[in-house]
């Protein structure tokens, strides 16, 4: 009973999820919880099973075992991306992925939430509303100068804002951000950390990070992964003061 | 200028080169007779037909050494329809309409031929065609050189049941239509002699097929009732190689189960040692090894033009010799090398067969010829075992319900390919809209 | 929605071919029918089909492209389609000679006299009709990609993998055309057309018309091409060739867009293919082999791929250098056509379109754009790379 | 019963014999004067195959030992008459001393000009009679050799009229090897003689039984027809014991064809495995390889042809290094001038290397003609040998053999060696590698040359079993790439599995729906079977695979 209200208000639901490659576990019996309007940090060593983790959720990979839930109630395991995707739920990947052969613009609106059929994107005009909100998009990610450019030549920080303009663009309700600050300078690592905080204040963004200033700075709930399973849980100083995090992950 | 209007340019620039570099030629010197020669120099079909193109060479030499033809010198216009039959019939419009050809000497397979012939209709200009072929055919503009099933599989199925007492039979062959018919022919002419339908097995495989274990077996089982069996191959040549290779080695003798096959010459036995394959047979109008002085000079020339002693001559050269000597004589006879003159000078025109006997031209666009039946020896020749009479060839097997009232005549008052001797009539109007 | 789907299509590069293609729709005939037989200006009558030849390559190659160029899909089977479209409009040509065949059966082409058939096979029916047979060209080879794609996409097959079952599947149909039991004229196929419409095949107006047809047939195709291509539907298509993965996340159906791409280029092969048998008079089996397949890949990659003009200068000009050289150096064209795919290939990545944007980009630098774009084949090195080895 | 020893034995006496008789000088105690025997002997010469047959006739029944070389060299078509006299004559090439020799006499008789002679024609009917002939002669000859290879061919005949010589042989026979066959062959006589007792029939029937295979089964077959009612339920037992014997055969049979062609798509897309699988070249020039090796091999024969032609049967032992040098440094060549600018942009070599195969093959045809090109099976890879209720031919056993080899050894060379390690190092991450300081140009020349080279030693293994022609390499390429691609791109395994796979389904599909339609069929399932695993049979699972 509890157990079934506990589900209705999350926005995203693991438990007891498993899934091996050849013998090999990545992810064994794990369990996250994420609220509607939170933002959740994941940190771990390599190989903890974060990527594997992304891509359960996004239906790239199914698991073995265990219960994937959106809002509450979507069992994602069933799903394939292309639905999940239009379910709400956006993805940030951990090397850059934009289109490169195709403008600034042209990504935003690809992203842009709109029906997507086949027919309907074929004759897909844009409308003066959509205009202005690739336009809004490309202000907040500061890419508004360059949107006539191609995506191939935007520097590596550049990439990383134009997929998180794309993520805006798709108006999910659950982000999830792996380690969006990768190759960003300091300044734009700040700026990466304010503009999240800002979006996870509508929406659920689960972020993927190393950087630990990156992590404090975003000042949220912290879960630590190890060998594909919860190490611990909390505020980031508590699982750095953990004593296991600290001899698996942070060293010494 | 954007990108795409350049290309454009470059584009109309392109056609226009084009037209220009094929146009060009259109307006030649008449200092000499052309003569076409459409044989695939590249692709499967090359390792057959490049022979018959060094043939033509050979023979406009010999024939300009000789003086040419109407006082002038011939000129051979080589081009390659790279087994690729569509481009046949592309080559085939080159070579008239543009090179001026007077005649061309080509075709291997039914379909390139299949596909040159509403070419030589159109263009009313006149084909040679020196392989045997499966016949229900007989075209205006087209002489067929090669033999005609009764010139081929008939004798040699007669053969086998007079000297080796043949019961059973396998017949094998490549899918295609020239064995489908000949089977066809064959199977019916079998029955009619009496050959039970359970003896009979007819087995297909496609181009080119490389792997014979299971169909090499097969025929073992078939052959091992107590009856005397044979098999009638109509492999297409490059998979002769494989099967025999697969016969040797299963012990397949031909003193047990021999096989006589129509598309099987001397250049395809070039390509492995015979030993093992000492008494298999095949139906020719032509070996290279039949003792004629004819055949000998001809042999002895060919090597020295070729430069090589060891060079075999086959069946379809000779039907190219015969051919050519045959067009020479009919443009001499009408003086010229008009097409419609050609074509009725060259009816009854007669020519020696290097094989002895004579070859004549017969109305029907086909040839008499005599029916060599021979056996492979060690040294990747053949030995002739039987010879028949002049066999006239027929254009439409009588073996056929539906062709065997039909003829061929060109000569007038029928002048059609496929007279219908029942309804008296000419079956297709194409005939009647030529003429 | 459509007209302003058109209208998107008919950027100026899209304008200037379309109208080009025209005037060449009306130039080519009215030079062979109105001018004086000596006139120098006048095309000989035996260059009007072998032109329409040409273009109806060029129509194959841009369909190609469609897939490859833009979609990222290396279909090594479109020969299949073309071929497919090609028996269609055969089967019509071959009801059309009636009893003008050799037998004379008024129903029964030749070679089903000639193997015994009694009777038509169902599949034959219709086919005396016109447009039965031109709704035939479109959906025979429609949906045979249909489910083709629908099994391969759903399945994600991709890369080599796919290339090579598209493989798999032309080589399987030249096994079974070549079989007579079929019932399409075996190795020999379908040939001896007499009429089209009630027109003679061989009249130089007849021929002149299907050449006008062919133009328009790849103005047409060239429309609709860059109609997609220019559409979001057309960027969503780019993506999928650059990154199919994070095509999905956005939520597209990765596999229907190229299911889309996949149709539509088939039908476009079908047309062409239809449109090339009464130029060349003949259809067989070997339209199907995997090697005429690999040289479709090969005209589009000569001409420049992931552009529209691009696959329709490579596949005119590769077949008139073969129409040359096959006549011109018959024992030496396989050289210089070999040599020609190795040096495009080491020296002009992007074909002769990108040849030419090279030299534009040495002499104005206003689009910078254009030349920074990546090329397809870096993009595609980069996104779907070949599989690891495994030990 | 006998077993595969006791027949192997049989074939290699049988192709011993021919050799042997022509040597073995039969010892002549002449019935006949030289003079009645040379007008025998000549009387094999003239008129049609008829009066031939007739003539042998009269030849046998002289019973004159001398006879028997005779009718072995016409046997052999090596028998020749003089066209001006008509006299019959050994030549050189018919064993005889000198130039021309009687065959009677062995009388020089080299006044006689080689022009004029003229070879005595045989057919098959007579080359039976001929057989026939011989057998009867040396029955009782003195060299058991000769007299096994006689009761052999007595036994394929079974003609009743040899009962009387039979038995008579028979009871003077020690050998009971010899002895065994004689009395198959007298068994099998007394089921077709229509004269035989009932209880001789009834005794045959277990000895056919005996003989085992296919002849038994015939044998038995055609006597159940004329068989007196009391016999018949032991022939049926007979014949539904060997019947079922024979499709449990026949199912390994087709196992043993399907390992066959399997280890020839082995071999062909082995090679393919490395440039393509490994090194992810789309290599369209791989069957050009395969023809470069067969032509090497051809090469490699002609010369010795013409050098040393007592060392044929060592060519293929030279051809395999000289093939895998050859084509292994073309494959270096390949790499280094066109290949190495091409990594990373896959499909491109696909044209180039499309392009060099049309130059390849045109080269090719240049140099060597377009036609068929003579590789001869040296004499332990031609014929086949028993193996239980299998026919197995040689050069099928031995391409199966050399395939595993090829493959094992390839394993050995990337799990064990230096320059394995490195391929696998720079195919995995050639940064890495390279920054590792291994010579990355070096190690995909050598790559690269590594899958041509095996690519060549294919060529010299299917020069044995296909023919050898510019456009070999285009039979092999589709079938190749369907091989590497079923069995899963990269991995050798894969590839043997594939192959194997293949080879069997094809082979067990084609009795049912043959040959056309069995490759349809293998093709659509290829097809499908990609469905199911978009990745092929050995595909790697991960998420490192899917990127």
């Amino acid at each position: 009973m509890s157990e079934a209200r506990e589900k209705l208000g999350t926005m995203l639901y693991l438990d007891g999820v498993s899934v091996a490659f050849d013998g090999f576990k990545a992810i064994n019996n794990l369990s996250i919880i994420v609220h509607p309007a939170e933002m959740l940090a994941i940190i771990g060593p390599n190989g903890a099973g974060k990527t594997t983790m992304m891509d359960i959720i996004t239906g790239k990979t199914r698991p073995d075992d265990g219960q994937v839930l959106f809002d509450g109630r979507t069992d994602l395991t069933k799903l394939d991306e292309a639905a999940i995707a239009n379910l709400g739920i956006g993805r940030k990947f951990q090397k850059p992925t934009v289109f490169e052969s195709h403008t600034v613009w042209d990504n935003i609106e690809m992203a842009l939430k709109k029906p997507r059929g086949i027919f309907a994107t074929l004759f897909y005009t844009a409308d003066d509303e959509d205009i202005a909100r690739i336009t809004e998009i490309l202000e907040t990610v500061r890419l508004l100068a360059r949107k006539d450019d191609y995506a191939a030549n935007l520097s590596h920080g550049q990439k990383q804002w134009l997929e998180i303009g794309m993520l805006l663009a798709q108006d999910p309700k659950l982000l999830l951000v792996d380690e969006p600050v990768a190759g960003m300078t300091d300044a734009e690592t700040v700026e990466t950390a304010k503009l999240l905080k800002d979006i996870a204040k509508t929406r659920s963004v689960v972020v993927v990070e190393h950087d630990m200033s990156f992590v404090r700075e975003l000042g949220s709930r912290v879960t630590c992964l190890a060998e594909g399973a919860v190490l611990a849980e909390g505020s980031l100083d508590q699982v750095s003061a953990n004593p296991v995090v600290i001899e698996r992950y942070l060293g010494r | 200028m954007t990108v795409g209007n350049r290309m454009i340019a470059g584009l109309g620039l392109g056609v226009a080169m084009t037209m220009g570099a094929i146009a060009v030629p259109a307006v030649a010197q008449d200092e000499t007779i052309k003569v076409g020669v459409l044989h695939s120099l590249s692709g499967t079909m090359a390792i057959s037909e490049t022979t018959l193109k060094d043939t033509m060479l050979f023979l406009i030499d010999e024939q300009n050494k000789k003086g040419g033809l109407l006082g002038k010198q011939l000129e051979a216009v080589v081009v390659d329809p790279a087994s690729d039959w569509p481009l046949f019939a592309e080559k085939a419009r080159e070579l008239i309409e543009v090179n001026g050809v007077a005649a061309v000497f080509g075709c291997w397979t039914s379909s390139s031929r299949k596909s040159v012939l509403p070419v030589f209709e159109e263009l009313n200009s006149i084909l040679f065609y020196p392989v045997q072929y499966e016949g229900e055919e007989s075209q205006r503009n087209v002489f067929y050189t090669g033999a005609a099933p009764n010139q081929q599989a008939i004798p040699a199925v007669d053969y086998l049941m007079e000297n080796e007492g043949v019961e059973r039979w396998v017949l094998a062959g490549t899918d295609y239509v020239y064995p489908q018919t000949t089977n066809k022919i064959l199977e019916q002419y079998l029955l009619d002699h009496g050959v039970a339908a359970e003896d009979i097995m007819i087995n297909y495989t496609p181009f080119g097929h490389s792997d014979w274990q299971t169909i090499v077996s097969d025929i073992k089982t078939f052959g091992s009732t107590g009856k005397k069996t044979a098999v009638v191959s109509t492999i297409n040549g490059d998979a002769n190689v494989p099967f025999y290779k697969e016969l040797a080695n299963q012990g397949v003798m031909a003193e047990d189960i021999p096989v006589v096959a129509f598309s099987v010459g001397e250049e395809e036995l070039a390509g492995f040692d015979t030993t093992p394959l000492v008494g298999h047979l095949a139906a020719w109008n032509y070996f290279q090894s039949v003792d004629t002085p004819e055949n000998e000079a001809f042999i002895s020339a060919w090597q020295t033009f070729m430069g090589n002693p060891d060079k075999v001559t086959n069946d379809p050269m000779e039907a190219t010799v015969i051919g050519f000597n045959l067009w020479v004589q009919a443009v001499e006879k009408a003086g010229t090398t008009d097409t419609d003159a050609v074509l009725d000078a060259i009816i009854g025109l007669e020519t020696p067969n290097l094989t002895g006997g004579i070859a004549k031209m017969l109305p029907n666009h086909h040839l008499t010829k005599p029916v060599l039946i021979g056996e492979i020896q060690a040294d990747g020749q053949f030995e002739v075992v039987s010879e028949s009479e002049l066999v006239p060839g027929d254009a439409w097997s009588d073996f056929l319900p539906e062709s065997k009232m039909i003829e061929a005549d060109w000569t007038a008052p029928i002048s059609c390919g496929n007279y219908n001797t029942e309804t008296k009539t000419c079956g297709g109007s194409e005939v009647a809209a030529v003429q | 929605m459509i007209t302003q789907a058109l209208f998107r299509a008919l950027d100026k590069k899209a304008i200037w071919l379309v109208a080009i293609l025209l005037l060449v729709a009306v130039a080519v005939p009215a030079s062979n029918l109105l001018l004086p037989v000596d006139s120098p200006f006048r095309l000989p009558n035996y260059a009007v089909p072998l032109f329409g030849k040409y273009l109806t390559f060029a129509m194959l190659a841009l369909a190609l492209d469609l897939v490859w160029g833009y979609c990222g899909i290396l279909s090594l089977g479109h020969g299949a389609f073309f071929a497919i479209g090609g028996y269609a409009m055969g089967m019509y040509l071959m009801r059309q000679i009636g009893t003008r065949g050799v037998y004379a059966n008024p129903i029964l082409p030749d070679f089903m006299v000639f193997l015994n058939w009694k009777e038509l096979p169902w599949y034959w029916y219709g086919m005396d009709n016109f447009w039965f047979a031109m709704l035939m060209v479109v959906v025979v080879p429609g949906l045979l990609a249909f489910i083709f794609g629908f099994l391969a996409f759903r399945s994600r097959v991709t890369g080599v993998y796919l290339s090579i079952i598209t493989q798999a599947m032309t080589y399987a149909l030249l096994l079974a055309f070549f079989r007579n039991d079929m019932g399409f004229g075996g190795n020999n196929g379908l040939t001896d057309f007499k009429d089209i419409l009630g027109q003679s095949i061989s009249a130089p107006s007849t021929r002149a018309a299907l050449f006008a047809a062919s133009a328009i047939a790849l103005a047409l195709a060239v429309l609709a091409c860059s109609a997609i291509v220019n559409s979001k539907l057309g960027k969503v298509m780019v993506a999928v060739r650059d990154a199919e993965s994070r095509t999905r996340f956005l939520g597209y159906r990765v596999e229907y867009v190229k299911l889309f791409a996949f149709v539509v280029s088939a039908i476009i092969a079908g047309i062409a293919g239809a449109l090339y048998v009464p130029q060349v008079g003949i259809i067989n089996p070997s339209e199907f082999e995997p090697a005429n397949s690999i040289e479709v890949v090969i005209w589009t990659a000569v001409g420049g791929r992931g552009t529209i003009i691009g696959p329709i200068i490579g596949g005119v000009l590769v077949n008139v250098g073969k129409s040359y050289f096959t006549g011109a150096f018959p024992e030496y064209w396989l050289f210089a056509l070999g040599a020609l795919f190795v040096v495009t290939t080491l020296f002009l990545p992007k074909g002769i379109v990108g040849l030419i944007g090279q030299y534009r980009a040495a002499t104005t630098k206003r689009e910078q754009h254009d030349r920074d774009a990546p090329t397809p084949m870096q993009v595609e090195a980069g996104a779907d790379p070949q599989p690891k080895p495994a030990e | 019963m006998t077993g595969a020893g006791m027949t192997i034995l049989k074939h290699l006496i049988g192709a011993m014999l021919l050799l042997s008789a022509l040597l073995t000088a039969i010892p002549a105690h002449a019935q006949f004067a030289d003079a009645d025997l040379t007008t025998l002997v000549d009387a094999l010469a003239p008129g049609s195959f008829k009066d031939r047959e007739t003539a042998i006739g009269n030849l046998v029944a002289s019973g004159d030992p001398r006879a028997v070389p005779v009718l072995e060299t016409l046997l052999e078509g090596e028998l020749y008459f003089d066209e001006t006299g008509g006299k019959v004559v050994f030549t050189s090439a018919s064993g005889g001393k000198g130039a021309i020799s009687d065959p009677v006499t062995g009388a020089d008789l080299s006044d006689l000009t080689e022009a004029d002679l003229e070879k005595v024609k045989v057919n098959n009917s007579l080359r039976r009679v001929l057989r026939t002939a011989i057998g009867q002669m040396t029955l009782l000859s003195e060299d058991a050799r000769v007299r096994l290879s006689a009761a052999q061919s007595v036994l394929r005949d079974a003609d009743p009229a040899q009962l009387e010589l039979l038995d008579s042989a028979i009871s003077a026979e020690t050998d009971v090897r010899i002895k065994r066959v004689m009395e198959q062959a007298r068994a099998v006589i007394m089921l077709k003689s229509p004269e035989a007792s009932v209880e001789d029939k009834t005794a045959a029937v277990p000895v056919v039984l005996a003989i085992g295979g296919r002849d038994a089964l015939n044998t038995l077959t055609t006597a159940l027809a004329s068989a007196p009612d009391e016999i018949r339920p032991t022939i049926e037992s007979a014949i539904d014991g060997l019947a079922r014997d024979r499709a449990a055969w026949d199912v390994a049979q087709n196992v043993w064809f399907g390992v066959s062609l399997g280890s020839v798509l082995l071999l062909a897309a082995i090679g393919l495995a490395i440039t393509f699988g490994v090194m992810g070249v789309i290599n369209m020039a791989h069957g050009e390889m395969v023809m470069l090796g067969a032509y090497t091999t051809f090469v490699v024969q002609e010369i010795i042809r013409q050098n040393a032609p007592g060392l044929f049967d060592w060519s293929l032992a030279i051809a395999l290094p000289a093939a895998f040098l050859f084509t292994g440094l073309v494959g270096v060549a390949i790499e280094r001038g066109i290949i190495r600018f091409l990594y990373g942009r896959p499909l491109e070599t696909l044209l180039a290397t499309w392009g060099l195969s049309l130059i390849i093959q045109q080269a090719v045809q240049r140099i060597f003609t377009a036609n068929i090109r003579e590789v001869g099976n040296p004499s332990w890879m031609s014929g086949s040998f028993e193996l239980g209720g299998l026919a197995i031919t040689w050069n099928r056993f031995y391409i199966v053999i050399f395939a595993l080899l090829v493959f094992v050894a390839l394993l050995l060379v990337l799990k064990y060696t230096a320059i394995g390690l490195h391929m696998r190092a720079v195919t995995q991450n050639r940064r890495m590698a390279s920054s590792m300081g291994i010579r990355t140009p070096l190690v995909d020349a050598m790559t690269f040359g590594l899958g041509s080279g095996i690519a060549g030693l294919a060529g010299v293994a299917l020069s044995q079993i296909g023919n050898v022609s510019p456009n070999l390499g285009q039979g092999y390429i589709i079938d190749s790439f369907m091989v590497v691609v079923f069995g899963g791109v990269g991995n050798l395994w894969g590839t043997l599995v594939g192959a194997l796979t293949l080879g069997i389904a094809n082979k067990f599909i084609e009795p049912y729906a043959g040959a056309v339609l069995g490759k349809i069929i293998i093709l659509v399932l290829i097809i499908l079977f990609i469905q199911r695993r978009p990745r092929g049979l050995f595909a790697l699972k991960g998420r490192s695979i899917e990127a």
